[in-house]
C-alpha cells in the first residue's frame, strides 16, 4: 500500500446528484462527496445498481442521456498546481483533459476493444490524439512497451481483439489506460467474469504499477473482500448514497453502517471457523427485498 | 424491511392474473410519431380498401366520356374508357393488399419453417434448408420471377400470389435462422427441453413468441416487397391483368398513355397509393425495430426525454422574461 | 437531326426500326430477322406494288409482265442498265439464281414459290408454276427479293448468313453507314438507276416501347414514326407533324366456328355469331377502346380501302352501321331457338350464351374492348367473360383452335388483290382440326363453295368468272362469319413536315406511309424531297 | 482455409441449382419461337405463305433429344461457351448478343448500386450521429418513404419532368447515336455518361431508402456500444469516433448485404432499361421472354445469376479483411 | 434413496480450426457419486470442463465414453425413458437472467414441468401448487410474483424461480450449476441458505457447481477439483480447503481473496 500525503488532494468531489431521466426518474447517484488523494487507491464497493458506474462516469463527463448530473461540483487538482472544474470543461478542452489526465478501464473490458481494429492501432490512436507530432514508428514502439508493463507479448500488437483471451484484453485495457502517464485512472470492475486465478494475476499488477508509478486509482467492485486486500480506503455505496468512507483496515474491523457490516458478513470464510453456517439451517437468515 | 416488500408485494397482488397480452404489449412498439404516422396511414389505405368499393360506382362501368379530368361526377376523373378512377383505385388497393398480405402470410410461414423448424432440429436438416435458402437468396429475384411468371399459362391472383412468395422468403429464413440459432441454445430453451416438453411445444411455445417482432418486421417487409413486386410485373405486363391492383391500374394507365395525355389523375394515384402503402408499413416496420434492437428503444426513449426537457426549459426561460 | 458523323450537309431521315431492344446485323433479304431496311431498300423485288393505292404492278427491275391464260407461268421483261453495287450487271441469271435458291432452300421459301425459273434471254425471264397462279402468281413478283448471283453463291449457308457486306443495287446501301445495337444508318444509293433520291440517308433508331417512341417523335428525335397516340389533336398541336391515318387489320372476333372440325358450343351457331355482330355499339367500342381512330369494315370483311375491284355492293352490310342494332340480334337468337334465361342471358338445350374471350395480357385495348362489349352484348343476353393469358399460351391456343373466342386484327398479306386475303383466311384446304395446329385458318372454317371459289379465282384470267367467284366468296362469308368484324384497324403516321416534302398523304397514296412497312419505306425515300 | 472451401462448396451448389432452373424453364413454357417469328414477319409487312412456318421451321431447326441427353448437353455447351443461336437475333450467337448488352447494364448499373452504396452509407452515418436530431428527423422518413415508390413510376415521373418538361437530361436511350459511334472515343463515352444520368438517378432514388434506415439504426445500436464510449473517454476527436469506430463496425452487415442487394438491382435494371430504352440486358431478357427465345433466356439468365453469384462471392471473401472475425469462424 | 454415479465419464471436442481439427478433451476421467442428501462441490478454472459434465448428467451432451447411471440405470437415450428420467435429475441454469423465458409469465415456468409429469388434475390444483413452490423458495407472497414476468424480477429473485422450476416435478438430484455467480455477495448467501433448506427438506442429492470456493466448503460436503478436464482433487470438503494437496487447488486457494487472513497477517 502506497504512502501518500493525506493533504496532496487530486480529485474532490462534492454533492454530486445524478438523475437518469427516464418516465420514472431513477435518482442513481445523490450527494455524493469525497476527496482522494494523490496516490491513494480507493475502492468503491456496493450492491449491483448502486450507482457505481453512474458516479464513474460523471466524474469523467462521460455520461451519456437519459443521465443528467444535477448538481454538484468536481475538481481536478492538476500536478501543475491548475485546479481544473471538469464539469465546465467541453470541446476541445474537454477531449485534451481525457485520459491525459484521467483515464478509465470499463466495465467489461470484454468489450472496450473495437472487435475489428488491431490493438496497435487502437494503442496509437490515443498517442495520435494527445501527442500529434509523434511518428509512427516511435507510436507503435511505445505501444509496444506498454504491453511488456501489462506481461503481454508485444507481437500481440498486430493482433486483432477476438485473437487475444479475456485476460489478454484486459491487461491491454489497462495498459492502454497507462498510456499518457495520468494522474487518475477510474476501474470499473475490470476483472469480473475472469478466473479467480487470472484475478488475481491483474490485481497485484495494477498494484504493483500504482506503487510504482504514484497515480491515484478508483478501483469499482462489488467484491469487497478484494477490496480490502489491496486498497487504501474504501466507499461503500448503497442506493445511490455514499454510506461509509474510511480506510480499509477501519472497514473491515470496524464497519460502523449497519449495511456495510451486513456486506463483511455475507461471505463466508474461507479458511475460517465451519461454524454453524448455512448447512444445518441455523446460520444467517438473510431474507431478500 | 421485510414488512416494506409485503405491503408492495399486496399491492401489487390485487391485481390478478395478467394475460399474455401483456407480453405482447410489451414487445409491441412503443408509441412514437413513427408508429402513429404509420399506422394512421396503413388504416387510412385498409380504410380505403374495405369501404371505397362499397360507396363508388362500378369500377367496369364504361362512360362516352374518356380521360375526362376530375370532377364532381368522376372525383379522379375516368380512364381513357369512362372508367371512374376513384372507383378503380378502391378495388385495387384492396386487390393490392389482397397480394401483399397474402404474400407476406405465405413467405413468413415458408421463412419460418426454413428458419425455425431446420436451425431447431438442426444436424443434416439445418444443412439443406439453409441452403436453400441461401441458393434462394443469391439467385435473383425479379429475373427468376419474370421467368416464372411467363411460363404460367393463366395467371389468378392466387398464382400470382404463389410466383411472389416463392421468392419472398429467403431474406427472412436466414434472419430467423441466425435469431433461432442463437435460441436454441438459451438456457430458458434447454430448460424446457429438460423439463420434458415436446419439440413442437418448444419451438411454438418458447421459441417462437420471441421471434415475433423479428417475424412483424419481416412481414411488413414481405408485404411491401410483394406490392412493389407485383407492381412491377405488372408493369412489364407478366401480372394478372384480370384482377385489379394497383399494378395493373399503372399498367392501364402507362398503355393508355396517360402521362403522355396530360392525365396525371389516372397515373399518379395508383402510385401514390403504393408510395402510402409502403411508407405507413415501413414506418410501422421502424418502430418495430426499436422492440428487436433495445439500444434503439432506449435511444428514442432518451431523445424524446431530452427534446421535452429541453421544452421545458425554453418554456421556462420564456416565462421567467 | 441533321448533323451526323459523315459529310456535315448529309440530310438523314430518322425513324424507328422495328426491333425493340437493341438489333444486330442481319442484310439477309430472305430472313424474317433481316434488319429494317434490308427488304425493298437494299434489295428490290421485281416489281411494286402499292396495297393502298394504284392498281398493277409498278415497274422496278422487271419492266412488264405477261401472266398465261392459265395461270401456270409469267413471263417478266427486265432492264438492261442496272448495276450490283460492286459493278457487275444485273441480269436475268440473278433472277433465276434468286427463284432456284427458293425452291432449293425450304428455310428461304417463306413466300411459298413452287415451280422454276428460266432465263429465257438477258432481259426476260420466264417463271414456271406447280399449280395455277392466276392471282397469287404475282406475288413473287413482288415479295422475292432479287440478290446477286455471284455474291451469294460464294455463301457457305444463304439461310444463316447475316450478308454483312451486301452487293446491292437498291435505294439504300450499306456503304458509308454505321451500325450500333440501338441505331444504324443507311446510306441511298446516290447511283440508284431510278435516280439520285435527294435524302442521303435514313437511320433507323431503337426504342423499346411506344412511349419512348412518342417522346422521341414529339422531341424532334424522329422525323418519321407509326404511332397511336392517345388525344392526338391535342398532343400534336403546335408541332409541325403531319399525319395520315390509313386502315390496316380487320378487327375482328375469331371463333371456333366448324363443328365438323371438332369446335363445340353454342359458338358453332352461326345465328350466335350473328347476334354478336348485330349487338355491337362499334361506335362506342370505337370511341373508348381505340382513340376514335378505327374506321368502317364490311360485314364480309372485303378490304374495299385497299382493293375497290371486284367489291360486291348487293352483298350486305358493306359497310356495317356503326351503333347496334339489338333487335336484330335478339331476332336472330330467337328465331334460331334461344330463350331468354332468369339471368337475362339467352339459353338453348340448357346452353347459356356465355363466352370466354381469351386475350393476351398486356393487350390493354383489346381487354378494354373486349370489357366493353361485354356491356354493349348484356342487353341482348349474351355474356363475355374476359380470359386473359400470356402471349406464348394465346398464340399457341389460337393455332390449336382452343378458344370459343379471342380478338385479333385479320391482316393482310402483301397481295396484289383480296384474293391473298380470302386465301389466308378462309382457305378450308389450309386449315385443320381442333388440336391441331391451323395456319392462319384459325376460326376452322371450311366451306366448299369458298374453297371453290378460291381455286377459280387463282387458275384464271377471264374478269367475269372471277367477279362471280369473290361474289360467292363475300357471301359466305357474311353468312356464315367465322370471324365477326368490329372494326378496320387504322395506323396513324406522323411526319416532321419541317425537314422534308412529299410524304404520301391522304391524296396522294403513293405507297404505304408507315416506315416499318417493307418495300414500301424505299419507295417513300425515293419520292422525298429535302426542304 | 476451411471457410473458403465451404463458401467455394456452396456458390458451386448455388451455381448448379440456378442452371437446372435455367434449363427446365423454358421447357415448361408454352407457345414456341416459330410462331413469334411469323407475327414478327407479319408486323413488318413481309409477304407471309401458309408455307412460311415450315420455312422458319426449319430455319431454326430444334431439338427432340431425350431431356436427360439434353440436360448434358446444355451443361456441357455452358462450358465450351456455345450457348446456342437467338431466334430474336438469328443467327446472332446468345454469347454475342449478351455481349453486346452486358457492358451497358454492368456499367450503369453497377456504378449506380456502388454510387448509391456509398451515399446510403454516408447519409446512414450522418443520420445516426444524429439521430433524433433536424438531420436525422427529414433523412429517416425521407428515405422511408422512398423506399416504398414503385421504381419504374418514379422513372416515369422523372423523365417527364427532367426530360419532357426541363429538357435537361435526354428522353431514352444510351448515347447520343448522332454524334458518337460506340468505341473508345471521348464523345462516347461522355454521350453514354450524360445519358446514364437520369435513369442512374432513378435507381438511385429508389434504392437508397433501405441502405440508409439500415446504416442508421447499425449506427445508432453501435453507439451504444462500450468501445465507443471508451473511444470517447480517450479523448479522440468526434471526427475520429465516428468513422474510425462507429462506422466502421456499423457498416458490416450492411457490406455483407451488398451482394445481395446488387442481385436485386440487376433485377431492377429490367425495368430502367425498358422505362428509358437503355440497350442492356434487362431488355433483351423481356425481349426473349415475349419471343419464346429459349436459348437467349437461357443466356441472359445464366450470365445475370453467375454475376450475382460472382459479386457475392467477392463479398464473401472481401468480408473476410473488413471483418477480421470471420476468418476463424468454422 | 437414490443415487446418481458418474463412472469414467468421458467427453472430447472435435475442434476445425482451419483444416486440421484439434480435440479438446473437455472432461477426462469424471467418478462419482451423488447421494440422497449430500451435496459435492465442483470447482475448478474457467473452461476445466464442470459445465460439460452437468450438461451429460442432463444428456443435454452425450459423453465420448464412460456411463452415468441413476439407481443402477444407465441414462435413456431418447423417447418416454429420457422423459422419465428428467423427471428424476433436474438442473439450475448457471445465469438467472437466461434461463427464464421473458415472453412467459412466473406460473407458466413453474406450471409446465408439473403439467408436463400429470401431477395435478385442474389448473386451480397447478396454481395452488405453485403458490406453494413459491412459498418454499421464500418469494412471499407468492401471488404477487407468479403473475409476473422474469424482468419484473430482481437476479436473486429469479434465481428462486428457476430453482423452483428445478424443484418443481420432485427430483430426487440436482444439478445446481453455478447457480449464485451473477449474484453479489449479499444475496448469495440468501439463496444457498435456501438451497439447503430445501435439500434437506427433500433429501435431494446435489451437485453444487462454483468457482467460489468459500461457499463451496461451507456448503457441501464433499469438494471435487477440477483442472483442464481432470478431477485433480476429490475429498470430504474441509480437508481439501484447509488442507489441499495438489498444486492447482493451492494457486486456487491463494488465488482467492481471504481478508481474514489478510488482515491477520497484517497484524
Ligand atoms: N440508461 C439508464 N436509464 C435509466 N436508468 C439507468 C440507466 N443506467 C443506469 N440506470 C440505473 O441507475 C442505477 C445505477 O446504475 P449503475 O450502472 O451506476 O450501477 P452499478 O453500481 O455500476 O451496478 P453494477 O455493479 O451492476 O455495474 C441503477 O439502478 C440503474 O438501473
Ligand atoms: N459444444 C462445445 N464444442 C466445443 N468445445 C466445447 C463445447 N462446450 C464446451 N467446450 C469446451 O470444453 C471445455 C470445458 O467447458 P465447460 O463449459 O465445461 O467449462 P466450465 O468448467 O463450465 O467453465 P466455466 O467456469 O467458464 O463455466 C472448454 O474448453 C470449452 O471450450
Ligand atoms: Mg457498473
Ligand atoms: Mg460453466
Amino acid at each position: 500500500m502506497a504512502n501518500f500525503d493525506p493533504n496532496d488532494v487530486l480529485l474532490t468531489v462534492r454533492d454530486v446528484d445524478v438523475v437518469y431521466d427516464t418516465a420514472k426518474p431513477v435518482h442513481a447517484v445523490q450527494h455524493a462527496s469525497f476527496d482522494l488523494r494523490r496516490g491513494e487507491m480507493m475502492g468503491l464497493a456496493g450492491e449491483s445498481g448502486c450507482g457505481k458506474s453512474t458516479l464513474a462516469y460523471s466524474i469523467t463527463q462521460l455520461l451519456k442521456a437519459p443521465g443528467k448530473v444535477q448538481s454538484g461540483e468536481v475538481i481536478f487538482h492538476d500536478k501543475s498546481g491548475e485546479d481544473i472544474d471538469i464539469r465546465a470543461l467541453e470541446g476541445k478542452a474537454l477531449r485534451d483533459f481525457r485520459w491525459d489526465k484521467c483515464s478509465m478501464v470499463f466495465q467489461g473490458a470484454m468489450n472496450s476493444l473495437s472487435p475489428v481494429t488491431k490493438i496497435g492501432k487502437q494503442l496509437g490512436d490515443v498517442y495520435k490524439t494527445h501527442c500529434p507530432g509523434m511518428k509512427k514508428a516511435e507510436r507503435m514502439e511505445r505501444a509496444a512497451h506498454l504491453l511488456e508493463i501489462v506481461h503481454v507479448d508485444p507481437n500481440r500488437l498486430s493482433a486483432y481483439p477476438f485473437e487475444l483471451s479475456g485476460g489478454m484484453r484486459q491487461r491491454v485495457m489497462i495498459a492502454m489506460a497507462l498510456a499518457l502517464e495520468p494522474q487518475l485512472i477510474i476501474m470499473d470492475e475490470p476483472t469480473t467474469a475472469l478466473d479467480v486465478v487470472v484475478q488475481r494475476e491483474i490485481i497485484q499488477q495494477i498494484a504493483e504499477l500504482q506503487r510504482d508509478r504514484g497515480f491515484s486509482v478508483i478501483f469499482i467492485t462489488h467484491d469487497l473482500p478484494m477490496l480490502l486486500e489491496i486498497t487504501d480506503t474504501i466507499t461503500v455505496m448503497k442506493d445511490g448514497v455514499i454510506v461509509e468512507h474510511d480506510t480499509s483496515a477501519n472497514i473491515f474491523h470496524h464497519a460502523q453502517h449497519p449495511y456495510t457490516q451486513k456486506l463483511l458478513s455475507s461471505f463466508p470464510s474461507l479458511t475460517g471457523d465451519r461454524g454453524k453456517f448455512l448447512r444445518d439451517g441455523h446460520g444467517l437468515d438473510v431474507t431478500e427485498a | 424491511m421485510t414488512n416494506a416488500t409485503a405491503t408492495i408485494a399486496t399491492k401489487s397482488s390485487k391485481s390478478p392474473k395478467r394475460s399474455k397480452f401483456d407480453a405482447i404489449k410489451r414487445m409491441l412498439p412503443q408509441r412514437s410519431a413513427r408508429l402513429t404516422a404509420g399506422l394512421s396511414i396503413l388504416g387510412l389505405v385498409a380504410l380505403i380498401a374495405i369501404f371505397l368499393p362499397m360507396f363508388t360506382q362500378d369500377p367496369n362501368a364504361i362512360s362516352n366520356i374518356g380521360l375526362s379530368a376530375p370532377s364532381g361526377e368522376h372525383l379522379l376523373g375516368t380512364t381513357k374508357s369512362g372508367q371512374d378512377v376513384l372507383a378503380q383505385l378502391g378495388y385495387s388497393t384492396r386487390g393490392s393488399l389482397i397480394i401483399g398480405l397474402s404474400v407476406g402470410v405465405i413467405a413468413i410461414i415458408l421463412s419460418t419453417f426454413f428458419g425455425v423448424l431446420g436451425t431447431y432440429i438442426g444436424g443434416w436438416v439445418d444443412e439443406l434448408f439453409s441452403l436453400i435458402t441461401n441458393v434462394m437468396l443469391v439467385i435473383p429475384g425479379l429475373p427468376l420471377t419474370i421467368v416464372i411468371a411467363a411460363m404460367i399459362p393463366q395467371k389468378g391472383t392466387a398464382m400470382l400470389i404463389a410466383v411472389l412468395s416463392v421468392t419472398a422468403w429467403a431474406g427472412g429464413a436466414r434472419v430467423l435462422r441466425a435469431q433461432t440459432l442463437s435460441m436454441r441454445g438459451r438456457d430458458y430453451v434447454l430448460a424446457a427441453k429438460i423439463a420434458g416438453e415436446r419439440p413442437w411445444r418448444v419451438i411454438c411455445v418458447e421459441i417462437l413468441p420471441n421471434l415475433l417482432p423479428v417475424m412483424a418486421s419481416q412481414f411488413t417487409f414481405g408485404v411491401v416487397g410483394a406490392i412493389l413486386g407485383e407492381s412491377s410485373l405488372s408493369f412489364i405486363g407478366l401480372g394478372s391483368s384480370n384482377q385489379y391492383s394497383l399494378g395493373t391500374m399503372l399498367f392501364y394507365a402507362q398503355n393508355g398513355s396517360a402521362l403522355n395525355a396530360g392525365a396525371w389523375w389516372w397515373f399518379l394515384p395508383p402510385g401514390l397509393m403504393i408510395a402510402l402503402l409502403g411508407a405507413g408499413l415501413s414506418f410501422i416496420n421502424f418502430s418495430i425495430d426499436e422492440v428487436i434492437n433495445p439500444r434503439l428503444r432506449d435511444m428514442r426513449k432518451a431523445e424524446k426525454d431530452i427534446k421535452e426537457a429541453a421544452r421545458k426549459a425554453k418554456r421556462a426561460a420564456r416565462n421567467g422574461k | 437531326g441533321n448533323s451526323n458523323n459523315g459529310a456535315a450537309q448529309d440530310v438523314i431521315i430518322n425513324t424507328t426500326a422495328n426491333a425493340t431492344t437493341a438489333v444486330t446485323v442481319n442484310y439477309n433479304p430472305f430472313s424474317s430477322l433481316s434488319v429494317t431496311g434490308t427488304m425493298g431498300g437494299l434489295y428490290e423485288a421485281l416489281f411494286y406494288t402499292n396495297s393502298y393505292g394504284t392498281k398493277g404492278l409498278e415497274p422496278q427491275l422487271g419492266t412488264e409482265y405477261t401472266m398465261a391464260e392459265d395461270g401456270m407461268s409469267v413471263n417478266v421483261k427486265l432492264r438492261d442498265d442496272v448495276t450490283w453495287s460492286d459493278g457487275e450487271r444485273v441480269t436475268a441469271d440473278d433472277v433465276v439464281y434468286t427463284f432456284t435458291l427458293l425452291t432449293e432452300n425450304d428455310a428461304l421459301n417463306t413466300v411459298g414459290f413452287h415451280g422454276s425459273a428460266e432465263k429465257v434471254s438477258d432481259t426476260e425471264v420466264k417463271l414456271t408454276f406447280d399449280e395455277p397462279q392466276a392471282a397469287n402468281g404475282l406475288t413473287f413478283l413482288t415479295g422475292v427479293y432479287i440478290v446477286p448471283k455471284h455474291d451469294w453463291e460464294k455463301k457457305s449457308d444463304p439461310v444463316t448468313d447475316t450478308n454483312e457486306n451486301a452487293v446491292t443495287y437498291g435505294i439504300l446501301t450499306t456503304e458509308g453507314g454505321n451500325f450500333d445495337s440501338m441505331a444504324y444508318t443507311l446510306k441511298t444509293n446516290a447511283k440508284y438507276y431510278g435516280g439520285a433520291p435527294e435524302v442521303d440517308g435514313v437511320r433507323f433508331v431503337v426504342y423499346s416501347s411506344d412511349q419512348s417512341k412518342q417522346d422521341a417523335l414529339l422531341a424532334g428525335e424522329l422525323d418519321w414514326a407509326a404511332l397511336n397516340i392517345v388525344n392526338a389533336d391535342s398532343v400534336l398541336a403546335g408541332k409541325d407533324i403531319s399525319t395520315v391515318n390509313l386502315p390496316s387489320s380487320q378487327v375482328s372476333l375469331i371463333t371456333c366456328s366448324n363443328a365438323d372440325l371438332g369446335c363445340t358450343g353454342p359458338i358453332t351457331d352461326k345465328a350466335v355469331r350473328k347476334a354478336i355482330y348485330y349487338g355491337i355499339d362499334r361506335e362506342q367500342l370505337n370511341k373508348l377502346a381505340f382513340n376514335d381512330s378505327y374506321t368502317e369494315i364490311n360485314g364480309s370483311l372485303y378490304p374495299t380501302q385497299q382493293y375497290q375491284e371486284y367489291f360486291d355492293e348487293s352483298v350486305s352490310d358493306g359497310p356495317v352501321p356503326m351503333s347496334a342494332r339489338q333487335d336484330e340480334a335478339i331476332k336472330v337468337l330467337e328465331d334460331a331457338g334461344y330463350t331468354k334465361g332468369s339471368d337475362g342471358i339467352y339459353e338453348k338445350d340448357g346452353q347459356r350464351l356465355s363466352f370466354e374471350v381469351a386475350v393476351t395480357n398486356g393487350t390493354s385495348d383489346w381487354i378494354n374492348a373486349i370489357d366493353i362489349m361485354n356491356q354493349q352484348l348484356k342487353e341482348i343476353g349474351i355474356e363475355f367473360i374476359t380470359k386473359q393469358v400470356s402471349s406464348n399460351e394465346w398464340g399457341q391456343g389460337l393455332r390449336k383452335g382452343d378458344y370459343d373466342l379471342t380478338i385479333y386484327g385479320l391482316w393482310m398479306p402483301n397481295a396484289t388483290e383480296a384474293y391473298g386475303f380470302y386465301n389466308q383466311w378462309f382457305n378450308g384446304e389450309k386449315t385443320a382440326p381442333k388440336g391441331e395446329t391451323a395456319y392462319p385458318g384459325y376460326a376452322r372454317y371450311n366451306n366448299e363453295e369458298v374453297n371453290e371459289a378460291l381455286k377459280t379465282i387463282n387458275s384464271t384470267t377471264d374478269e367475269d368468272e372471277k367477279q362471280k367467284a369473290y361474289t360467292t366468296i363475300q357471301e359466305n362469308v357474311f353468312e356464315d362469319m367465322p370471324y365477326i368484324p368490329l372494326l378496320r384497324q387504322s395506323g396513324l403516321t406522323e411526319f416532321w413536315s419541317d425537314k422534308f416534302d412529299n410524304f404520301p398523304t391522304e391524296d396522294n397514296l403513293y405507297a404505304n406511309p408507315q416506315p416499318w412497312a417493307s418495300p414500301d419505306y424505299a419507295v417513300v425515300i425515293k419520292n422525298l424531297k429535302v426542304k | 482455409m476451411k471457410f473458403y472451401l465451404r463458401k467455394i462448396a456452396f456458390y458451386l451448389v448455388a451455381f448448379f441449382f440456378a442452371i437446372t432452373i435455367n434449363f427446365a424453364i423454358p421447357r415448361m413454357m408454352p407457345g414456341n419461337p416459330v410462331d413469334s417469328l411469323i407475327d414478327r414477319l407479319a408486323s413488318k409487312g413481309g409477304s407471309i405463305a401458309p408455307e412460311t412456318r415450315e420455312a422458319i421451321q426449319s430455319m431454326l431447326g430444334s431439338s427432340d433429344a431425350p431431356l436427360i441427353e439434353q440436360y448434358f448437353e446444355y451443361i456441357k455447351n455452358i462450358f465450351t461457351g456455345n450457348w446456342g443461336v437467338s431466334v430474336t437475333y438469328f443467327p446472332t450467337q446468345v454469347t454475342e448478343c449478351i455481349a453486346t448488352a452486358l457492358p451497358w447494364t454492368v456499367a450503369l448499373v453497377g456504378c449506380t448500386t456502388v454510387i448509391s452504396f456509398i451515399i446510403q452509407q454516408l447519409l446512414g452515418i450522418a443520420a445516426g450521429w444524429r439521430h433524433g436530431k433536424r438531420f436525422d428527423n427529414i433523412v429517416s422518413p425521407t428515405a422511408t418513404v422512398f423506399q416504398s415508390v414503385p421504381y419504374f413510376w418514379l422513372a416515369l415521373i422523372f423523365i417527364w419532368l427532367f426530360a419532357k418538361t426541363l429538357g435537361i437530361f435526354p428522353l431514352s436511350g444510351g448515347y447520343n447515336y448522332r454524334q458518337a459511334t460506340i468505341g473508345f472515343s471521348w464523345e462516347f463515352i461522355s454521350s453514354a455518361l450524360y445519358y446514364a444520368c437520369l435513369p442512374a438517378l432513378a435507381i438511385l432514388c429508389s434504392s437508397l431508402g433501405a441502405g440508409v434506415i439500415g446504416m442508421r439504426n447499425m449506427m445508432v445500436s453501435t453507439l451504444g456500444e462500450d468501445y465507443i464510449t471508451v473511444a470517447e473517454a480517450k479523448g479522440l476527436s468526434p471526427r475520429r469516433i465516428k468513422y474510425g469506430y462507429a462506422a466502421r463496425n456499423a457498416i458490416l452487415p450492411s457490406f455483407s448485404g451488398f451482394g445481395t442487394a446488387l442481385g436485386h438491382v440487376v433485377g431492377g435494371s429490367l425495368l430502367t432499361e425498358q422505362v428509358f430504352s437503355y440497350p442492356g440486358i434487362g431488355q433483351m431478357m423481356l425481349q426473349a421472354v415475349q419471343g419464346n427465345d429459349y436459348a437467349l433466356l437461357q443466356g441472359l439468365f445464366l450470365i445475370i445469376t453467375i454475376t450475382v453469384l460472382v459479386v457475392n462471392f467477392i463479398v464473401d471473401l472481401l468480408y473476410g479483411i473488413v471483418d477480421p472475425r470471420t476468418r476463424v469462424q468454422d | 434413496m437414490s443415487e446418481l454415479k458418474v463412472s469414467h465419464l468421458k467427453k472430447d471436442f472435435e475442434l476445425r480450426n482451419g483444416l486440421k481439427t484439434t480435440t479438446i478433451h473437455a472432461v477426462k476421467d469424471a467418478n462419482f457419486t451423488l447421494e440422497s442428501g449430500k451435496t459435492i462441490a465442483l470447482v475448478g478454472e474457467s473452461g476445466s470442463g464442470k459445465s460439460t459434465i452437468a450438461r451429460m448428467i442432463m444428456s443435454l451432451e452425450t459423453p465420448t465414453s464412460g456411463e452415468i447411471t441413476l439407481d443402477g440405470k444407465p441414462v435413456p437415450k431418447g423417447g418416454k425413458a429420457l422423459y422419465d428420467y428428467r423427471h428424476n435429475v433436474q438442473m439450475v441454469f448457471q445465469d438467472p437472467f437466461a434461463s427464464l423465458n421473458p415472453y412467459h409469465n412466473i406460473y407458466h415456468h413453474i406450471s409446465r414441468p408439473m403439467k408436463i409429469n400429470h401431477m395435478a388434475s385442474s389448473e386451480e390444483e397447478y396454481e395452488h401448487m405453485a403458490l406453494e413452490l413459491l412459498e418454499r423458495v421464500d418469494l412471499h407472497p407468492a401471488e404477487a410474483y407468479m403473475w409476473r414476468r422474469p424482468h419484473e424480477l430482481s437476479g436473486g429473485q429469479r434465481q428462486r424461480v428457476a430453482i423452483a422450476r428445478a424443484i418443481a416435478p420432485k427430483p430426487k438430484v440436482l444439478i445446481a450449476d453455478e447457480p449464485v455467480s451473477m449474484l453479489d455477495v449479499s444475496l448469495r448467501l440468501g439463496v444457498l441458505t435456501m438451497l439447503a433448506r430445501i435439500q434437506r427438506e427433500d433429501q435431494l442429492a446435489m451437485l453444487y457447481i462454483t468457482h467460489d470456493l468459500a461457499t463451496a466448503r461451507h456448503f457441501s460436503d464433499e469438494v471435487m477439483v477440477m483442472y483442464h478436464g481432470d478431477i485433480v482433487e476429490y475429498g470430504p470438503s474441509d480437508e481439501v480447503i484447509l488442507n489441499p494437496q495438489n498444486d492447482y487447488t493451492k494457486v486456487l486457494l491463494n488465488a482467492a481473496p481471504n481478508p481474514d487472513a489478510f488482515f491477520a497477517d497484517k497484524k
